[in-house]
């Protein structure tokens, strides 16, 4: 829908003054497991799909948050690849080094502080470009962890183990999991799996095996939002609360049992969303988990109950870009609610070791 | 508690990282131009501009470029400088040899220019203003080092 | 058309007032210090400047094991077991190399700290730990 | 925008190698010293922007490691990176954040530490296609404008010159700044070494490890925690196109500079920039940026850089003092650069710059300037907008 440029502000009637947000298109590319076409060329395609969707030209959109990694574009001051594509040329852009789906708060930030009216959010990332894992060492404690060979994969199987206990079944019910997500989705981009294959692939480090982990892979992602000026907010798909967080860093503190920035991420994001059951507050749950004991990880934290449906398309099992993940989770929620007055969705991006790093965001259908 | 230490410590860790990196369409078909001795620009439909290196969008209309347009291997110095500070070529890793020059060149039938070497043979011709052209290695492999550097005109 | 990049250099990362000291604890003494925060009444381990907790800065270095209880434990093919490590003393667990008997660690485990015969000033200064009591 | 206003700022002792701390250890000392300042405990702090040039120190996502070191563990914490205007981007996105509604306090912390690692980093990973094979670093590419914008503007190298003795003279006022040089004259910086023609070893700005850090507050929350909050009247960026052969980005256009000036001017009602505004804190990581900003910036006509530097209109006595903090030519610690912009001009309106402090300041301009053409221009007052 064309944001309306006249007339008031629509405020939260919760909190006077700030102006609700609204998502007025999505656009993704992929996940593909390699994607031949350069980042801006990727990241264009999802911003062009966006637009369309919002039914929108590029002159509607004030200003541009894109979210890149330079270690995973293996590019020195990465958001400088997708300045021109995103339209940023003399024009705002901020750029945030962090899963999409922060990216995506900082522009409701934006928009309900009042600087712009319409920010398109641009993700994206390239699993194909080189060994992930390997990347994240880059990204822990270089004193106390990086010199023993520690990468986000280390601490997350760490953490699965931990989880396990000296449950005997948990392995199974995981390989279901990861069997039924990916089934949901027709294969997704690794293909069908069953459990036995699940249980029957190479162990990458213990517990977790080669085919419990989501398949990293190419995509970029885009949505535009807004704040409606006048007339009805019926029909639109608003982002009623927001929520972020960073855990402590070193994962031997006692943090690995829970998603406890997440349960924070949480609590704030509800009491903005109004939100006092999560147990029946959601429809849709699209939680950005690569392995499949943080599926119980974030079902423990964002406290959401059998009434929800978990990654209907399979999440990130289906196949999932870095960076671009969270964003995508967006964009699946929105999807499951739109159309649905009144039904709410949650969406949800992570980054850093073991969930360090926690992003989440309450959509809900006028 | 423990006597505390005066003597800083630090931890030394080597970074051995290879990335792929996809040229898409637009800087595919130009870098395999350029291994064939020829250059090409990306011209935008509205507003005419022609531009090095090529792209899939131009920024100024917000609009997809598709559109070509030869460009010749001359042009106008319109910067240069000669660079004494050693540094690390990021392709081999290694040492780049120093003094060399740089100029920006707005090569015949572009809109931005190029960046690029400069022959040091003569320093006292680099000036602003002055025509340039060129030198292409003989062993091409569509990378923009195909041209050595550029050499101003007599 | 795909271009290949690398990128091959080494960075120096400064160990900080008390990484320092807890590094410079293993070198000379093979000592494992970890760091007491006076308002929460935690001795985290390795020791670190600031309480994960309260976020206080903590400069009350304590020595906790070498003497320790295995909580949990991952096999990663072709690089080792690794394990969190609670050591006696502390608080909080220690992610460390656990040697020997690779995929019969036991929630519960009691290990001893090994220290390499050469040491630099790094976390690497403790081998590993394996089975045993201090 | 809703107000907001800065109510504290803290910086780190900036030096070639601080060695004695670690990042996270750096972080906190500026993040400690800011809290102090505004009198703030770091339970008030609701969300943390960081800003960091993570691979010149061969990271990736920080945050994670020196989050703690921010007060930010448990809180909303996010990374900022834009090149050099990194840090003046953290504050925008600190602005933005507080005046939301969503948090009262922000706390934004920006830090390099340049002894840990190589730019080569950033040299080694510039675009693959077209830079690493005919690259020549950030102080070829400033030369190459330099020398077109010599050209252009009948600008010398003595100007140039004296500029750097400008910026050293006054870090000799600021405890924090990397290098202080109060005897420094025009012949030696003339005399230093040659790096590529013309920028010489003391035209450039150093390579720096330190940290700084400002508290944004809402507007409510500004009144509450302080007598003289540092207010937000504009906070404008503009980016440009990617290469630097897109002609619009040297130092003689700068297009995106006098965009984003041009907006934020309009936005503050600056009028008459040379006489509106009281004290600037700009981006000059090399001298002949800091006459091309002039222009840029409106505090001259075109090809009048020269003279201003020439008659002393940006001395510390002057009408418009530029950097009295010595600058980036005196300090770079790149993530924290733009932050120390903004923490500078902030405490100058709230009459905290110690022996760097100008007069009966009222109105600043702070900038953010990165190679890859991005350009951040904040307009800040004693009065609340």
């Amino acid at each position: 829908m064309p944001a309306d440029r006249s007339g008031e502000l629509i405020t939260d009637t919760a909190d006077p003054g700030i102006p609700v947000v609204v998502v007025l298109g999505c656009g993704e590319t992929g996940p593909v497991g390699a994607d031949l076409r350069s980042i801006p060329e990727m990241v264009l395609v999802a911003i062009e799909a966006a637009l369309h969707d919002a039914d929108m030209a590029w002159d509607d959109i004030d200003a541009t948050v894109t979210a890149s990694v330079d270690l995973v574009d293996g590019l020195t001051a990465s958001g400088v690849a997708v300045t021109e594509v995103v339209g940023a040329v003399l024009r705002p852009e901020t750029r945030i080094a962090a899963d999409g789906l922060a990216a995506a708060i900082h522009a409701t930030h934006q928009l309900s502080a009042g600087a712009y009216r319409t920010v398109l959010v641009v993700a994206h990332g390239k699993a194909s470009m080189a060994p992930y894992w390997d990347l994240t060492a880059w990204a822990v404690d270089p004193v106390m962890l990086q010199p023993l060979g520690v990468d986000f994969l280390t601490i997350a199987a760490l953490q699965a183990r931990l989880l396990a206990g000296t449950d005997t079944t948990v392995m199974h019910r995981w390989a279901e999991l990861v069997a039924d997500r990916r089934g949901a989705a027709g294969g997704g981009i690794a293909g069908p799996v069953t459990v036995d294959d699940v249980l029957g692939s190479i162990e990458v480090a213990t517990p977790i095996r080669a085919q419990m982990c989501a398949p990293l892979g190419d995509g970029a992602c885009a949505v535009v939002l807004g704040v409606p000026r006048s007339g009805s907010l019926e029909g639109t798909v608003l982002i009623s609360g927001t929520g972020h967080d960073l855990s402590p860093h070193y994962p031997g503190d006692g943090n690995l049992s829970e998603w406890a920035g997440l349960r924070r991420a949480c609590s704030r994001a509800y009491a903005a969303a109004g939100i006092d059951d999560p147990e029946t507050a959601f429809v849709v749950a699209e939680p950005s988990c690569l392995f499949p004991h943080e599926e119980t990880l974030f079902v423990e934290a964002t406290r959401i109950g059998r009434s929800t449906t978990v990654s209907p398309d399979g999440g990130l099992f289906a196949g999932t870009a870095p960076v671009a993940a969270g964003l995508s989770r967006l964009v699946r929620a929105v999807r499951a609610v739109a159309g649905r007055p009144g039904r709410r969705a949650l969406a949800h991006g992570t980054w850093g070791p073991a969930g360090q790093g926690q992003a989440v965001a309450v959509v809900e259908a006028r | 508690m423990i006597d505390p230490t005066d003597e800083p410590l630090s931890v030394s860790l080597d970074m051995d990282l290879t990335w792929r990196y996809a040229a898409g369409d637009a800087m595919t078909r130009f870098l395999e131009d350029v291994g064939r001795g020829r250059l090409e620009a990306s011209r935008c439909d509205v507003c005419g501009r022609r531009y090095l290196p090529p792209r899939p969008f131009c920024g100024m209309c917000r609009v997809r470029i598709d559109g070509w347009v030869a460009v010749e291997d001359t042009g106008v110095l319109e910067a240069w400088t000669v660079v004494h500070l050693p540094i690390r070529d990021g392709r081999t890793g290694e040492m780049r040899p120093s003094p060399y020059g740089m100029g920006l060149i707005h090569l015949d039938g572009a809109d931005t220019s190029l960046n690029h070497y400069l022959d040091t043979a003569e320093p006292e011709r680099l000036t602003i203003g002055a025509r340039v052209r060129a030198v292409w290695r003989r062993d091409r492999r569509g990378a923009m080092d195909d041209i050595l550097h550029f050499e101003v005109l007599s | 058309m795909i271009v290949q990049g690398s990128i091959r250099l080494s960075f120096t990362y400064a160990a900080g007032r008390i990484g320092s000291r807890f590094l410079v604890g293993l070198r000379d003494s093979r000592v494992i210090l970890g760091a007491h925060c006076s308002r929460c009444a935690l001795v985290v381990c390795p020791a670190r400047a600031f309480c994960p907790v309260c976020s206080t800065g903590m400069d009350d270095l304590r020595e906790v094991g070498p003497g320790g209880t295995v909580e949990v434990w991952s096999t990663v093919p072709g690089r080792g077991t690794y394990g969190m490590i609670r050591l006696d003393g502390a608080d909080t667990a220690l992610v460390h190399r656990l040697l020997g008997d690779a995929g019969l660690w036991e929630p519960g485990a009691r290990v001893v700290a090994r220290f390499a015969a050469k040491r630099i000033g790094s976390i690497t200064d403790i081998e590993g730990f394996e089975r045993g009591e201090p | 925008m809703r107000p907001v206003a800065v109510i504290g700022t803290g910086q780190t002792k900036h030096a070639k190698a601080r060695l004695d701390v670690s990042q996270p250890e750096l972080v906190r000392e500026a993040a400690s010293a800011a809290l102090e300042d505004a009198g703030i405990r770091p339970q008030d702090v609701d969300a943390v922007v960081i800003s960091n040039m993570e691979l010149f120190e061969g990271r990736a996502f920080p945050e994670l490691w020196v989050g703690e070191g921010a007060f930010a563990a448990g809180k909303p914490c996010l990374k900022v990176a834009t090149g050099g205007t990194s840090g003046t981007s953290a504050c925008i996105a600190g602005f933005h954040q507080a005046a939301s509604g969503a948090f009262d306090i922000v706390l934004v912390v920006g830090f390099e530490k340049h002894s840990e690692g190589h730019t080569q980093t950033g040299m080694a990973l510039t675009d693959p296609f077209w830079d690493r094979a005919v690259a020549s670093g950030a102080v070829g590419n400033f030369a190459l404008s330099i020398s077109q914008y010599m050209s252009a503007r009948g600008v010398t190298e003595q100007h140039a010159a004296m500029v750097a003795v400008k910026a050293r003279r006054n870090a000799a006022n600021n405890p924090h700044a990397h290098l202080q040089m109060p005897d420094l004259t025009v012949e030696q910086v003339l005399e230093s070494r040659m790096l590529a023609h013309p920028v010489r070893l003391l035209d450039m700005c150093p390579q720096s490890d330190g940290a700084a850090a400002i508290v944004v507050a809402s507007g409510n929350a500004a009144r509450r925690h302080c007598r003289q909050p540092a207010w937000v009247h504009a906070a404008v960026t503009r980016h440009d196109q990617p290469y630097l052969g897109d002609l619009d980005r040297r130092l003689v256009t700068m297009r995106a500079l006098r965009d984003a000036a041009r907006a934020a001017y309009s936005e503050a009602a600056i009028t008459r920039p040379l006489a509106d505004i009281d004290v600037a804190e700009i981006y000059e990581p090399v001298t002949y940026a800091e006459l091309a900003w002039y222009e840029a910036l409106g505090f001259c006509e075109d090809g009048n850089a020269g003279r201003l530097i020439e008659e002393g209109v940006t001395g510390m006595d002057g009408e418009l003092p530029v950097n009295p903090s010595g600058g980036v030519l005196s300090t770079n610690p790149v993530g924290a650069s733009g932050v120390i912009r903004v923490a500078e001009i902030s405490a100058q309106l709230m009459g905290r710059a110690g022996s760097r402090q100008v007069p009966g300041v009222r109105t600043a301009l702070a900038t953010g300037y990165g190679v890859y053409a991005w350009s951040d221009v904040i307009v800040m007052r004693t009065e609340k907008p």
